[in-house]
């Protein structure tokens, strides 16, 4: 049985077999290095598409698993070789592995079929993102990684006291077994559980490290822990709440306020930011509080809106911080700098407005489609004061949504061509990994 | 059936490319593509008119219901009859706008017009918002990089208020289609009856709130005043003319078309708002000191004209609210093109800070003293049908609409005291130098005056152009 | 046999000592101590539960989660040592440039 | 086809702007005359028949929106009239107007009598708005003529907006009809009268008669008619003659029987009265020429409504008819008066030498017409409006003549008592039409006669007509002695005192203060309005401001963060354990 996971750890392996003998071998390219990882991404993700996932105990995925390890795989293709073509790796001999791990983390957190091996999936998950975060050893990567990792090990050992207390509750972790709701012990397990988890999907009030690890971090990586990491989050109490542990209305309704105060407190604090980076950011979160409302409602519609609405902002995410990266470089931080924007990158601004709208669920880009998806879920519940909460709370979004738009100033004339900085094959490469991004946002829609 | 309906998108997303391209060989000016390819579009529909159009139907979403497909219904005829003519003619006759070289801008103004277009022709909810949204994105963009004052504000607040109206037009959609299965038109308008009641009132009032928004009408209006003010001329005239008929027409697929008994429940009150808005909204006007923005008001007043025709249910009002909005989309988009050649002359917006311009400039002053009389409403031209049958239909619902006839009272005088203010009286000595409007000028205001006589003597044709609903 | 509340009481203790400890110091290498004791908790709690349930895989699970609070502990320290290397200090709440 | 009057009218305003300048006012006389001759020719044709002619406007909901014309005797008298006077006052244009810019005022002209045409023949209501709407427009349009003064721009506005007050309460009427008997047309309307309720009928008439008044300038809404004076002559001459007051007069008269079965016949005669004192007590006071004699037209028209309150149509009419031939007759002399003398005060007319004008004696012509002194027509006229006149309006209409006959001839003597003499100007232009219209004041008496076939018209000769006569001879002598021989006895001194105090009284300040309140509120609704777009505004910077509050919050410390997910999480704890 061949599948993507396997190709996937296959290739770890190799990867790290050629970088341990890389002295011995004589290869001292990088170059090869990261062809061979992105050969094994590319491979992994074709496997994805025409065999499928792996299924083997304790790591057999759920209906939805096929279509999000595939973007998963889809979009650490694009990410890493966004960074390669970067060149931001090149001072670091483990990202092309770190990576590697980072996305079977990923995919196995997806798959995972049980408590602990989710919990070894998320670790794996954890721990490489914690290397790729600090791969480049300046300061802010340095506290862009403290940062993340002080607050995800106490997150990360509340989620295993969690597991733990729901083992000691249930006496199995399998997805199929849990149940026996009423005990005392098992329900804080849950609320661990939800907690360990909420902090890798970002979710207020667990959410606080991601503003400032988005900002600090470089911008590739934090395209990767914004769309696939944050995924992994989502999928994984996605995976727990709708296949394992029987949900009541007081879980719906908690989980239901937890994305409306996600919503809302990320969209308020975005509005008087005055760092591009940092408005992504807070978008990012709130755009989790979305695909939460999706899994709160606990109906199938529901679902389905939140795994479409988990790709449609992982790509937008992806997207927005991929092309941001073309600016961050040119030292374009501030909101006042955005209108230098049209003078670097075309195409990189088409990336970052295409993002923001389809953030912003304009249409007809993809986001639009996952937050009409999203809107019908909640009216199809009869949550309609749900919805008109939502709406006021959007109306806040609009505020730094368009006001970043309308800084950016794209429209200030074509005619500036002459001063445009002239672009480096790298610059290049890079604007069309942005461009292929863009064309996903639209094309994503055939998923819908 | 000569004319696919798919023209109407493709004609001008080709221009849209041109004007892409001329960006990057520079051949000919960018005014010139947009206005051949808008004129393309308007002898596609003339064309049409005749031969009639074939609809377009291409299913996109199959989960979703997302099919791009175009439809005319009994409504679109005259909607598409203003949304084809009236950009154009405004885009002819205003050439003396700072945004005039901007290759965005026309791209921009392109997007707006095409999918203001589509929007009367879409037979698919989801294809009919998303160039709903574009419209909003396209306007948003043309008063924040284009307009002046405080343009990026006013843009804001355009969004603000105009989201929100397109988040309850989204949210009514996506009620229906929970209840019918379906966003496309046809299904709904068989199966609307299905619709549980409680969730019908839910629709109504989020398309009612969409249209009070978009129209607007009194308590939402707050947008307008700023919007109006910011945007470029052309975006003004859009603004006026088109955009706010995209909330009339949606309150008359909606209300009336869809949930006519609900919309008849709610008649007199909504009546009554429509009263109260006309009469703010003359005093708001004659109280403005700026022409711009005492035509914006102006304009908000003949919506709410068009929103108690529509709102009273009778089918003479609501023909007469149709025939409003396409008189009242012509004759605002002149005066608005007008103040903007007065401004481009006199470097003033302000009524009180001009004078005795009909001096050096006769022929402004005849096309802006006859499109003032068309707005009040004499007969003969076009507003007066509206008018007419708006109190005609309306009087037997509630005689009290009559009531708002005091409101066209007060414009009448705060329009003949602008004309007084501006063009009358002795000539400001600033005022020496300035030259009459040019030919172009000259040909987009007979354009219009055409129309608007056209539609006055023949009111039938309109009527006749839409089914009875 | 003890009882199993017992037990349960003595984890939650161990993690509320954990979490004292964590939200009461500032040096990174407390705090990991006091992470340890909370993951430990959760092995007593997976070891107890396995002999009171008779679920052996309880106890492969707390040898698992054993591995992984190393690994974690691991990545930490070695940080740390580069937090120290570079600041001249393991208090976590010395970087804090990126805020708002 | 009837509609054939109406062509020449408007074909000549749509040439006129093709032609040269100097030629604009051939067309206009062109197109007048032949309007003249196609309505003289149906009125000798048509006499006697009622014809109807309609036409479909559009069609909705099922009801036809029919405009429709009629010809019968007095629509066709009508249209006769007022191309005459038109053709008239087309002529003295050329001559008052020779130096002003011509082309548009010819086109104005024409499509002022184009529709003052269509008003007379319209059967349906609808088509006659339409027609009130135009001579609307027109009358602004012609009053403000001179634009680039202030006031005649001013009075044009003003004569709008204030006749656009009866316009609305004609449409508001015209809609409350249709409702009711799902018609236009004015006849048919008049048939089905009973099928009105009458809470219904009182409205509309109630609407009916303030539209009158309105575009006939009674009380109160007369200000616009003397501001008016400020366009040029010939306008005052065919606004006040037989075109846009008399339209006011003519709805009252086509719509008496709506407002007699509403039983509102009282209101048309008390309002009568009323402007008619009014105007009298005004007029005595009065400088400036051509205001004497618009207080003069508001006096005609009152008296007309006088007769329609007193269901007397024929009289209305035959009135009409005196008044605008000796009214515009007045206007032309004062015209002439004025270009020569460089005025229209009376008292700088007089001290500019007046005393042998030729326009003199076709003055006292129109003089006496106006003071209704036989052999003159408007004698005939008076006593046919009294006809219906009870005890009570008898003698108020014998103190109203004795009051127009005094401030007739004191404009008259003071004008032509001067002492100097200057030639006037000369033009045949000028005297044509004064002559032709003095002629048929002097001798349009005999058309009383000839009215009995037209209209049935009925007059009376009793003691108050002998009275009235007295009584403007009384007016007359007075005059005579208070402004030519300049001897004033004590009880006409403290006449003239009391119409001085009646005049001091502004009336028209009622109106100014209300234009102004009106105005002011919209400054009000403006301001409002402004701070409801401020006040959203300012919802939105407070929303920022916590906002930018609330940033500290990510105070940048990991360890708080990791305090606010315990918290977090204690909270999770604490409200699962609530809701459980």
């Amino acid at each position: 049985m061949i599948n993507s996971e396997y190709i996937l750890f296959a290739g770890i392996g190799l990867a790290i077999i050629v970088d341990l003998l890389r002295k011995e071998l004589h290869i001292e390219k990088q170059f090869y290095l990261h062809a061979l990882t992105l050969i094994i991404l590319v491979a992994s993700f074709l496997t994805e598409i025409f065999y499928g996932n792996m299924s083997i105990p304790f790591y057999s995925g759920a209906q939805y698993s096929y279509f999000i390890n595939g973007f998963l795989l889809f979009l650490s293709v694009v990410i890493y070789s966004f960074i390669w073509a970067d060149g931001g790796a090149e001072g670091s001999t483990y990202l092309d592995i770190l990576f590697l791990l980072a996305v079977g983390g990923a995919m196995l957190v997806v798959l995972s079929s049980n408590l602990l091996s989710m919990a070894v999936a998320i670790e794996m998950l954890s721990i490489a993102s914690y290397g790729l975060v600090y791969f480049q050893k300046s300061d802010r990567h340095l506290e862009a990684a403290v940062k993340y990792l002080t607050t995800s090990v106490v997150s990360m050992a509340i989620l295993l006291f969690g597991i733990s207390l729901v083992f000691a509750g249930s006496g199995t972790l399998s997805f199929t077994s849990l149940y026996n709701i009423n005990f005392i012990p098992f329900v804080a397990g849950v609320v661990f559980v939800v907690v360990g988890l909420a902090f890798k999907s970002t979710l207020v009030p667990f959410h606080m490290w991601a503003p400032d690890v988005y900002e600090a971090s470089d911008s590739a990586i934090t395209a990767f822990l914004s769309s696939i990491s944050k995924t992994a989050g989502l999928v994984a109490l996605i995976r727990i709440f709708f296949f394992a542990i029987p949900v009541s209305h007081m879980i719906s309704t908690l989980f239901l306020g937890i994305a409306l105060v996600t919503i809302f407190f990320s969209i308020f604090l975005a509005t008087v930011q005055d760092r591009i980076k940092r408005i992504l950011a807070y978008s990012s979160i709130s755009q989790a509080g979305f695909a939460f409302i999706g899994l709160g409602l606990f109906t199938a519609n529901g679902l389905f809106a939140s795994v479409f609405y988990i790709f449609s902002f992982a790509i937008a995410d992806a997207l927005i911080f991929l092309a941001y990266r073309l600016f961050e470089e040119r030292g374009i931080i501030y909101r006042k700098d955005a209108k230098k924007m049209r003078s670097v990158s075309a195409i990189g601004l088409a990336g970052v407005i295409l993002g923001l709208l389809s953030l912003a669920g304009f249409p007809p880009t993809i986001g639009f489609f996952g937050k009409l998806l999203i809107f019908e879920s909640i009216l199809g519940s009869g949550y309609v004061y749900i919805l008109i909460a939502l709406f006021f709370i959007l109306l806040f979004s609009t505020f730094y949504y368009f006001g970043l738009l309308s800084d950016t100033g794209f429209g200030q004339e074509m005619e500036t061509r002459k001063k445009l900085l002239t672009k480096s094959p790298r610059m290049r490469v890079k604007e069309i990994i942005v461009l292929i991004l863009i064309l996903s946002l639209f094309a994503g829609i055939v998923f819908a | 059936m000569i004319i696919n309906l798919i023209g109407f998108l493709i004609i001008p997303l080709i221009g849209i490319m041109a004007l892409i391209l001329n960006n990057y060989t520079k051949s000919t000016s960018q005014k010139n593509i947009t206005i051949i390819s808008m004129c393309s579009t308007a002898v596609l529909f003339l064309v049409g008119l005749v031969y009639g159009f074939g609809g377009f139907d291409v299913s996109l979403v199959q989960s979703l219901d997302f099919s791009f497909s175009l439809v005319t219904n009994s409504l679109s005829t005259p909607f598409i009859l203003l949304s084809v003519f009236v950009p154009l003619i405004a885009i002819i006759s205003l050439n003396r706008e700072k945004s005039e070289s901007s290759t965005i801008f026309h791209i921009f103004y392109m997007l707006a017009y095409m999918s203001a277009i589509i929007v009367f022709i879409s037979g698919n909810l989801i294809s009919l918002f998303l160039f709903w949204e574009v419209t909003v994105l396209s306007m948003f963009f043309i008063i924040s990089l284009f307009g002046d004052g405080a343009n990026k504000r006013s843009a804001m607040k355009f969004l603000i208020f105009t989201q929100f109206g397109s988040l309850t037009l989204l949210g009514a959609f996506i009620l229906v289609f929970i209840y019918t299965g379906s966003f496309s038109l046809t299904t709904l308008f068989a199966t609307a009856s299905s619709i549980p009641s409680i969730v019908s009132y839910t629709i109504f009032i989020f398309i009612l709130v969409t249209a009070l928004i978009k129209m607007p009408v009194f308590p939402l209006h707050e947008w307008l005043p700023d919007a109006y003010l910011s945007a470029p001329m052309s975006g003004t005239v859009f603004l006026s003319a088109v955009m706010s008929k995209l909330g009339g027409y949606i309150l008359i697929l909606f209300g009336l078309e869809l949930f006519p008994s609900i919309l008849h429940r709610f008649s007199i009150p909504l009546l009554i708002l429509g009263i109260i808005a006309v009469i703010y909204m003359a005093f708001a006007a004659s109280g403005q000191k700026n022409l711009k923005s005492m035509l914006s008001y102006s304009s908000a007043f003949y919506m709410g004209l068009v929103f108690i025709g529509i709102v009273s249910t009778s089918v003479s009002a609501v023909t007469g609210s149709v025939i409003l909005m396409v008189s009242h989309s012509f004759i605002i988009a002149s005066l608005f093109a007008m103040s903007s050649m007065l401004f481009s002359r006199i470097g003033t917006h302000d009524i009180y800070k001009s004078g005795g311009v009909m001096k050096r400039m006769p022929v402004l002053t005849f096309f802006f003293v006859f499109m003032v009389f068309a707005t009040l409403g004499v007969p003969g031209l076009s507003n007066f049908v509206g008018e007419l049958l708006i109190f005609i239909g309306s009087y037997s619902v509630f005689p009290f609409v009559l009531v708002s006839l005091v409101g066209l009272l007060v414009a009448t005088n705060y329009y003949l005291n602008s004309v007084r203010k501006i063009f009358y009286g002795t000539l400001h000595s600033s005022l020496k130098k300035i030259s009459d409007i040019s030919l172009v000028e000259i040909f987009g205001l007979s354009l219009f005056s055409f129309f608007v006589i056209l539609i006055g003597l023949y009111p039938s044709l309109i009527i006749g152009s839409f089914g009875v609903i | 046999m003890i009882p199993f509340q017992d037990i349960l009481i003595l984890t939650s203790v161990l993690f509320a000592i954990g979490v004292y400890g964590i939200i009461s110091k500032r040096n990174g290498i407390y705090i990991i101590i006091s992470i340890e004791i909370i993951i430990n908790a959760a092995v007593i709690n997976f070891a107890f539960a396995a002999s009171f349930l008779n679920e052996i895989s309880g106890a492969v699970y707390a040898i698992l989660v054993l591995i992984m609070a190393v690994f974690e502990a691991v990545v930490f320290m070695s940080l740390m040592i580069e937090l120290s290397r570079k600041k001249g200090t393991v208090d976590i709440s010395k970087v804090g440039k990126f805020r708002g | 086809m009837l509609f054939f009057i109406l062509l020449p009218a408007i074909i000549a305003t749509l040439l006129i702007p093709l032609f040269r300048k100097e030629y604009s006012f051939i067309v206009s006389i062109t197109g007048t005359a032949l309007s003249l001759i196609l309505s003289g020719y149906h009125f000798y044709a048509g006499f006697g028949k009622i014809i109807e002619q309609s036409y479909t406007w559009m069609t909705v909901n099922g009801y036809s929106i029919v405009l429709s014309t009629v010809s019968n005797n007095l629509t066709l008298f009508m249209a006769t009239l007022v191309s005459f006077i038109s053709l008239m006052v087309l002529i003295f244009s050329t001559f008052y107007m020779k130096k002003e810019p011509q082309k548009r005022f010819y086109a104005e002209m024409s499509f002022f009598i184009f529709s003052m045409l269509g008003l007379v023949i319209s059967n349906s209501l609808l088509l006659f708005f339409v027609f009130w709407e135009f001579i609307g427009v027109s009358s602004y349009l012609l009053i403000g003529f001179w634009y680039s003064k202030e006031a005649p721009s001013a009075a044009g506005k003003k004569a709008l907006v204030i006749t656009r007050i009866g316009d609305m309460a004609l449409l508001a009427a015209i809609i409350i009809l249709f409702t009711a008997v799902h018609t236009f047309s004015l006849s048919s309307i008049l048939n089905e009268l009973s099928v009105i309720p009458p809470a219904t009928m009182a409205i509309v008439s109630v609407l009916l008669i303030t539209a009158a008044f309105s575009k006939a300038a009674q009380f109160p809404f007369y200000t616009w008619l003397i501001d008016a004076m400020e366009g040029p002559t010939p306008v005052s001459a065919l606004l006040h003659s037989a075109t846009m007051v008399a339209a006011g007069a003519y709805l009252a008269v086509l719509v008496l029987p709506i407002i007699q079965s509403a039983g509102m016949t009282g209101l048309v005669t008390g309002f009568g009265f009323l402007t008619s004192l009014i105007a009298a007590f005004l007029a005595l006071r009065e400088r400036h020429f051509k205001k004497i004699l618009a207080y003069s037209t508001m006096e005609s028209l009152a008296f007309m409504f006088l007769a329609i309150g007193t269901a007397n149509t024929g009289g209305a009419v035959f009135y009409l008819f005196t008044h605008a031939v000796f009214k515009s007759l007045l206007f032309f002399v004062s015209g002439v008066l004025a270009l020569s003398f460089g005025t229209y005060d009376i008292y700088k007319i007089k001290s500019r030498g007046s005393r042998k004008s030729w326009v003199l004696i076709p003055s006292l012509i129109g003089f006496l017409s106006l003071s209704a002194i036989p052999p003159f027509m408007s004698f005939f006229a008076h006593l046919s409006i009294t006809y219906g006149f009870n005890f009570y309006e008898n003698v108020g209409f014998v103190v109203i003549s004795f009051l127009t006959a005094l401030f007739a001839f004191r404009a008259f003597f003071i004008i032509f008592s001067s002492n100097r003499s200057r030639p006037t100007l000369k033009d045949p232009a000028a005297y044509f039409p004064v002559y032709i219209l003095a002629a048929v004041s002097s001798v349009g008496g005999s058309f009383l006669l000839f009215f009995n076939n037209l209209l049935p018209i009925q007059y009376r000769l009793d003691m108050f007509s002998y009275l009235s006569l007295v009584a403007a001879a009384l007016g007359i002598y007075m005059a005579l002695e208070l402004f030519y021989y300049k001897k004033a006895s004590r009880m006409v001194a403290k006449l003239y005192l009391l119409s001085d105090r009646i005049a001091n009284y502004r009336y028209d300040n009622i109106l100014l203060y209300t234009g102004n309140s009106i105005v002011g509120f919209g400054e009000v609704v403006a301001e409002f309005d402004n701070v409801l777009a401020r006040s959203f505004s300012r919802l939105a910077a407070s929303a920022m401001y916590l906002s930018s509050k609330s940033r500290r919050i990510q105070n940048g410390d990991a360890l708080s963060y990791i305090d606010a997910i315990f918290i977090g999480m204690v909270a999770l704890l604490l409200l699962v354990v609530v809701m459980l």
